[in-house]
């Protein structure tokens, strides 16, 4: 090859490099393994971590310890949607671009809404942006966030509008821990051209989604809900209470958490909003033979033809993991949904029993929850997840500091993959954390 | 004899003929699961949501069994070209082939099934593999410090920027918002400047295709945040003055940013830290290794220069005396926070299986053949398709189809779809935008000699046809499972969602 | 409008164009690896072998990288039809789905890497899944025990046929050599009785397909160690005189033995044991779900009446009183050891997999959607192409084409290779060898009616054409990666190992 | 679809059954399970189980803890392999045909035969299997199989050889562990038709294969070579000898062990006996276009033409693992391949050192190993297992009773995987074993 190119070495090939920046030695990396201690390197790591397949977890708070369908990966893994790049050539790509159009369709059918994108980072990059076009559309610098906001998407959201020089407007929480229509009215201001509603709110309490819909609409800014997309199964559709845009995190459809990554944020939106929405988009059309086919559309949004002028600046996005959830949504179908989602009210309903019986545990709020929900512990719950954890337990994240919780305060979920019996035992770790006098418990 | 073969090699090229399945919508029946969830086996308990909280009708999805489902997707995977059928010389993508060990070692139990709210206590394994995928990125970058948080190459030029822009505001020097971009950049990096809130300013390439020094100390100034450079540049050629490019930034109060996506070409070779830079972002699912999946997910992790770590977002991977490891939050106010929680952690995870795979010494060995493959294939294609800025190619080489055009009528286009009749992916065609009928091709390292000599003789092949039959380019491809598609019609009237089968045909 | 589309139905059928790959022997380059070994990393040593113990030369495999391996044997899989792309309904196959969550059950840690040697005490869960896969099998086919061991179908008539010899010769009855077979029998049933050192002897078949009483009684003898019968029979017909069978066998002082490779039509419906037989074996990769991998492994346990368990090979799992189980030995000459081991133990794992995830209900459901998807095909293919025996359908049915020969001239073979045009599959064809022009179709449980109604549209369609272009038929298959191959040349001229590329074209 | 058959419901399809074999109750099987409570239950199985993932293994006898690439599992769960029929229709099945096929090659390659099969069972029911090709292609009925035959092999054979009314002779072994060639002269009477030769054998040791076969050769008689497949990639193939038959357990290409099945046997031979063969055979023709394809061919020796006159019976055979080790080669390559054998020898020899230098524990026979080899110990050889194994390690085969080895030998096997480490624990724990009073140690 190296007569083809006309030189001597490989080495000429970089002597046009100024000699100065040259590395004159060579990387201080290890020497390279084989395959066979590469797999033995991470077997090591991996006996040092005790992740969910061994204890029994009731972390949520956004992501969750759900069924992943042994269908999925051998479809995923198939070389042809695994290898593949973006869908550059839409010829020789319509297998990722139907699917991409199809899992466009899915998160249509469960938002309600008109328009979906390709896929976002995660959940939290996915409302910021949507924040975004929301204040674009309506060329406003203000948005509203419910106190109850998950404080890793509020983080996020936070990054992001200083960047762009935006207000951050707290909505108040009543006693009852959901937005306060009345006094989420009082603070739309002019300004305002964006209101977050998260649904269930990071307490894993149902909103009143109706009222909060009516004064969003009433003020004229755009309501942008960010919502856990199992529980569209049964909770009204962001549609239907006048959302003009939804995000979420799709990780329950199919997706290992991965210690949280990577997940599966997803953006939908009305008609209006199609052309200022980020990411890629799908749109179906017909080729030169007049048959069906599928190409990237709308693609004027785009940074690689915006470039400053773009309505972001996401690239590659979650693609593999859009594919996961479409292959899950695909096995369940309306039923399925459906029963997914009484499988995780069943079960939250399950453990709030449990724990409405044990003396110096309750629930402080009492409004209607999907798979989650705070648990009041007369003690420290920060000392009852450590506690927990002695016997195989995830318990939950602890609410200290977060809308005015208490340090006895715990947000404990479930999915549809506990069992009576992991409930039951979480009751009986809860009544023996809360009777034993503190030393006892926590040495 | 031989069964179909590639042109003029014996190389076999495979053929495409495949049907798009119905939509999925319109399969199955009602009644019909792939899945089902457990019983409740617990005490009976009675779940009901007050009825004006819940959607007034299911979501309307078709209901397939589990067979529908493998048949559906697998009928869609066939219709799609990817590496482990053939090339994918698409230049600035660096597609290589993806190690299958990585994809084994992510799948582990005790790593794919961690949850984010867990803490150190139970993830110290993991908490160590990503503190050595730190430390070995800063060696190869020449860095001090470290962030994998960005999910993607874009999220890493955005935490850059934040970066560059928090370094700016500590000292007070809250004007410095210029950030000096070179014309042949990609369009992620005006982009990302943008959303951090600071803005982009556009510098002419020189006649070889590299910085113009001139016109950058023009435009330095005392608004002057810092430069995004691409290095090598989408021209696949080095910034040979970048010493005084550094100078210059330097000198105006500025900091220098790179956009490591073209890291493939110069491992082991030199490192932006030493050139100068003070930030980079690495594309870990290009350079390291991450099947691209039909779009991602990938990775891009960033470098910075030791003043710069205070403005990395936390939590932080911090190894103590005894050999453990915590989980560090970061002082002050959060103001680079860019993810829920530690970014694409199983890219991470694959790209430090690359790296121990390799070592260093393979990583080097790496971008050598990165570069020998890109200069074996430019020898052979220079004659049929010129390269304007050809001076010195390492991993990629952008080609002008401008000759075509004029002498056969035939663009850039139109060869990169013939090329797929031939069972070849095209090259990224029309980027850089400085090039006029772009046509870049990266051929990476992974590619056997047979592949390139495969191309070249498509090439020479197409080159051919262009000149006696150009209709061959131009209504091409023609063997695909489908035709040209109409992209205008697609965005003119947008049909995103699936209502129904198409009746517009 | 819609794509290529299944002839009279919307289902759309996936056209065929792929390349056979060049050999892997003519691939790769010296010097290339897919796969290092680890190096060693003890006290050095110096290990060599005499010269004389040595091979002369190494052996001469070709040089592949990984992603090299990747794409030949990618591109191969391309070529195959397979029952995740379309129907598969060969009869006496049982090509139904299979659930992809028994591959990942297998595959578990704990499972796939246990040692043969390793004993009860290192694997009690493995013991308790086998020992409740032998209880499963037994109330299914109503026998008191249970062998797991044989390996396939013919491994396990082969057992059953060591077990009927070891029991007549346990009673001096060492005369008793003749085992009976319907002319309608698998081809494996008689090669069976020959090794396992008996001598089968054909009955005729009656004119509905059953078995002739008269030639039965005619034949029993003090010779009669046994009879062998499927059931239902190869014709998909159940055998309705099987209670006087057994008791004209029983009294002529014979086992009897049931090839159950059919037990997919009767499942939860009726059993062997309540029928009269005394061993069956069960084709468990067919009815109860193994990927057939393009021809095994497979499972064929044997289930025997309690007199019969004495002759079971060892070593035979026991259940302890404390809940743990033991490997027992069996007592007396090992003469029914058939395998090193303990047979194909990951078949039978998923074969417990496929009985827990449906239950006994779910068995019998799979039995009567079996049956009722066959009787749906033939009500509507009947017309087109009689069924000689049409006397009560089960799970499949054998047709003639007889009718299509003479009126037009085409076979059966030509109708099978016509369907690969159209995407599907061809049936069985050319047996049972009772059948002129036999044409056996077994459509299974899972395939939807969509895909039922595809193929009877399809036939419809290619009956048409056998009348208008019969050369369609008899030049068919006209899509396909290859055509007709020349069978009766690789016969005469074996080539069966790779010497260079062919040069016989 | 009841309409269309004209009946009124499923069960009237089963009308016809008699009445008195009709099941009247359902089957007494459990309710069915969902695919996650099935996965949940396997998982307990195999958590009760301690296999080699978790052990340090030094078991072989035929079967060993070798590297599985990565690289397989993608390839052979794409369901165009996994889910594909016995190819009768070629057309559509060129992929196995020609996987095969490459299979049938490389088997050709390793042993220097000139026919391989598709695929036996396991190498016990292949070393049968090839023993009455050998006796049928010589008319004659007795075998000599040597004292130190694989166990389980000779049982295997034993019953088979009881059906067809063969008489078994058995070879001498002398005192050093492997044939006698003028003992196995005597005993090779007129009646001999074959003689089988396992090399290594099971004592681990390399056989004089060179004086065996000339022996066997002056008498007229087929040699029939059982050997470890990755043995021959540094020892002599069985041709060299004049094997006209070899066959043998490819269970370390590529395949899991999973308690010993699915395995997988390969069966090769002279050109002379290729009408005699078991099992299915690819051979490559051409089509009607004129290009190249494959076809099962030969199909005149099998039981689906031939009936009771078939040369075997096997019809399924273990076509995914001939594809797994089809794959594991094409890894390889020659200097794989002859990396992998001198991987193993050099762990061997590693391991034999490390006892040389124990008290109490002795080399009975000194004659070159490839993988394996007897440990003489002081002490029981089974109580020594059932110390390691409560450290962790499984430490090989107790040898007593076979071929005149004693309560003391203990049949200890390597592979590429084993590291300094493990072998120097292995010896580590033998020391321990063999310096404890016995109460100590099997206490
Ligand atoms: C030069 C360059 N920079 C940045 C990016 C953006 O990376 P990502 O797609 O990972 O966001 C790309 C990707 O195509 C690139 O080629
Ligand atoms: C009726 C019948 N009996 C026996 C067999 C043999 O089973 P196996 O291929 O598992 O050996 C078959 C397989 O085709 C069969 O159809």
């Amino acid at each position: 090859m190296l007569e083809v190119i006309g030189t001597d070495s490989v080495d000429d090939l970089f002597a046009h490099l100024p000699a100065e920046v040259r590395l004159d030695r060579p990387l201080n990396l290890p020497d390279g393994l084989t395959e066979e201690e590469v797999r033995r390197y991470f077997l090591s790591v991996a006996r040092k971590n005790h992740g969910q397949d061994e204890l029994i977890s009731f972390l949520g708070g956004g992501v969750y310890d759900a069924i992943v369908p042994a269908a999925i990966d051998p479809l995923v893994s198939r070389s042809e949607f695994l290898t593949a790049y973006t869908p550059y050539q839409p010829e020789v790509s319509q297998g990722t671009l139907q699917a991409i159009y199809e899992w466009q369709s899915y998160i249509c059918r469960l938002t309600g809404l008109e328009v979906s994108n390709a896929s976002m980072y995660d959940g939290a990059t996915a409302l910021s942006e949507a924040i975004s076009v929301a204040l674009a559309s309506r060329r406003k610098k203000a948005v509203v966030l419910p106190e109850t906001l998950n404080p890793r998407y509020r983080r996020v959201v936070c990054t992001s509008m200083k960047g762009e020089g935006i207000t951050i407007i707290d909505a108040p929480v009543g006693a009852d821990g959901t937005i306060d229509p009345q006094g989420l009215a009082a603070v739309i201001t002019d300004e305002v051209g964006c209101v977050v509603i998260q649904n269930p709110n990071y307490l894993g309490l149902v909103e009143q989604v109706d009222a909060v819909g009516q004064v969003v609409k009433d003020s004229g800014a755009v309501l942008v809900a960010a919502v856990n997309p199992v529980s569209l199964s049964v909770l009204k559709t962001p549609a239907e209470y006048g959302a003009e845009l939804a995000v979420g995190e799709a990780q329950p459809f199919g997706i290992k958490p991965s210690w949280g990554g990577p997940l599966l944020g997803f953006l939908a939106c009305t008609d209006a909003h199609k052309r200022r929405i980020p990411g890629r988009v799908v749109g179906r059309t017909l080729d030169n033979r007049g048959q069906n086919g599928y190409v990237l559309t709308l693609q004027t949004r785009e940074q690689h033809i915006r470039r400053e002028k773009a309505t972001s600046n996401i690239c590659s996005n979650q693609g593999v993991n859009a594919l996961r959830a479409t292959v899950y949504l695909a096995m369940l179908g309306t039923e399925g949904l459906v029963e997914l989602g009484e499988s995780n009210l069943t079960r939250i309903t399950a453990l709030k029993e449990t724990v409405r019986g044990i003396q110096g545990a309750a629930l402080p709020f009492d409004g209607p929850v999907f798979n989650e929900t705070v648990v009041r512990l007369d003690k420290s719950a920060q000392g009852f997840c450590t506690y927990a954890r002695r016997h195989g337990m995830l318990a939950g994240i602890p609410l200290e500091g977060f809308a005015g919780c208490g340090g006895g305060d715990l947000l404990v979920a479930v999915t549809e993959k506990r069992t009576g019996a992991e409930i039951a035992r979480f009751g009986e770790l809860l009544k023996n954390y809360l009777e034993s006098p503190t030393e006892e418990v926590t040495s | 004899m031989s069964n179909e073969s590639c042109p003029a090699t014996e190389v076999q090229a495979q053929r495409w003929n495949a049907t798009l399945p119905a939509s999925i919508f319109d399969k199955g029946a009602p009644g019909r699961r792939g899945l089902t969830f457990p019983r409740w086996d617990g005490q009976p308990v009675e779940a009901q949501l007050p009825k004006e909280l819940c959607r007034a009708e299911g979501a309307d999805l078709p209901s397939l069994s589990e067979p529908e489902v493998m048949r559906h997707f697998t009928q869609l995977s066939t219709l799609n070209h990817h590496i482990e059928r053939g090339m994918y010389p698409l230049g600035s993508c660096t597609m290589k082939y993806n190690p299958r060990v990585n994809e084994q070692v992510v799948a582990l139990s005790g790593l794919a099934d961690l949850h984010p709210e867990q803490g150190p206590e139970d993830i110290q394994g993991l908490l160590e593999a990503l503190d050595l995928l730190e430390r070995s990125l800063c060696e190869l970058t020449g860095f001090a410090a470290c962030s994998l948080i960005p999910a993607a190459g874009a999220h890493g030029e955005y935490l850059g920027m934040l970066v560059i822009r928090a370094y700016h505001q500590s000292r007070g020097d809250e004007d410095r918002t210029e950030i000096l971009i070179p014309d042949s950049a990609h369009g992620t990096n005006p982009a990302s400047v943008v959303i951090a809130g600071l803005k982009p300013r556009t510098i002419k390439s020189r006649k070889d295709g590299r910085i113009d020094l001139d016109a950058l100390r023009a435009a330095v100034s005392d608004k002057t945040a810092g430069i995004m450079i691409t290095n090598p540049n989408t021209l696949g050629l080095f910034e040979n003055d970048i010493q005084e490019v550094s100078r210059i930034i330097h000198e105006a109060g500025g900091r220098l940013y790179m956009d490591g996506a073209n890291m493939n070409a110069i491992m082991g070779k030199t490192r932006p830290g030493d050139m100068g830079f003070d930030v980079v972002h690495l594309n870990i699912h290009k350079t390291l290794s991450t099947p691209h999946g039909g779009g991602g997910p990938g990775g891009g992790p960033i470098c910075v220069a030791e003043d710069l770590e205070q403005f990395l977002p936390g939590p932080r991977i911090a190894r103590q005396d005894d050999g453990t490891y915590t989980l560090e939050k970061v002082p002050g106010p959060d103001s680079t926070s860019i993810h829920s929680y530690f970014g694409n952690v199983g890219i991470c995870l694959r790209a430090l299986a690359y790296i121990l795979r390799n070592g260093g010494n393979g990583l080097t060995r790496v971008s050598e053949c990165a570069v020998l493959n890109a200069n074996y294939l430019l020898a052979q294609l220079r004659d049929i398709m010129p390269v304007p800025f050809d001076t010195g190619c390492l991993h990629e080489f952008v080609a002008s189809g401008s000759r075509w055009k004029e002498e056969f009528g035939v663009r850039t286009l139109d060869i990169g779809k013939r090329l797929l009749d031939h069972g070849l992916h095209a090259p990224t065609i029309y980027f850089p935008l400085i090039v006029d009928e772009a046509f870049m091709v990266e051929p990476t390292e992974t590619e056997p000699k047979e592949s390139l000599d495969c191309f070249v003789a498509t090439m020479k092949s197409i080159y051919q046809e262009a000149q006696t039959n150009p209709e061959l380019l131009t209504e091409a491809p023609h063997v695909t499972p489908v035709g040209r598609l109409d992209e205008a019609g697609a965005a003119r009237n947008p049909d995103l969602r699936y209502l129904g089968p198409c009746n517009c045909g």
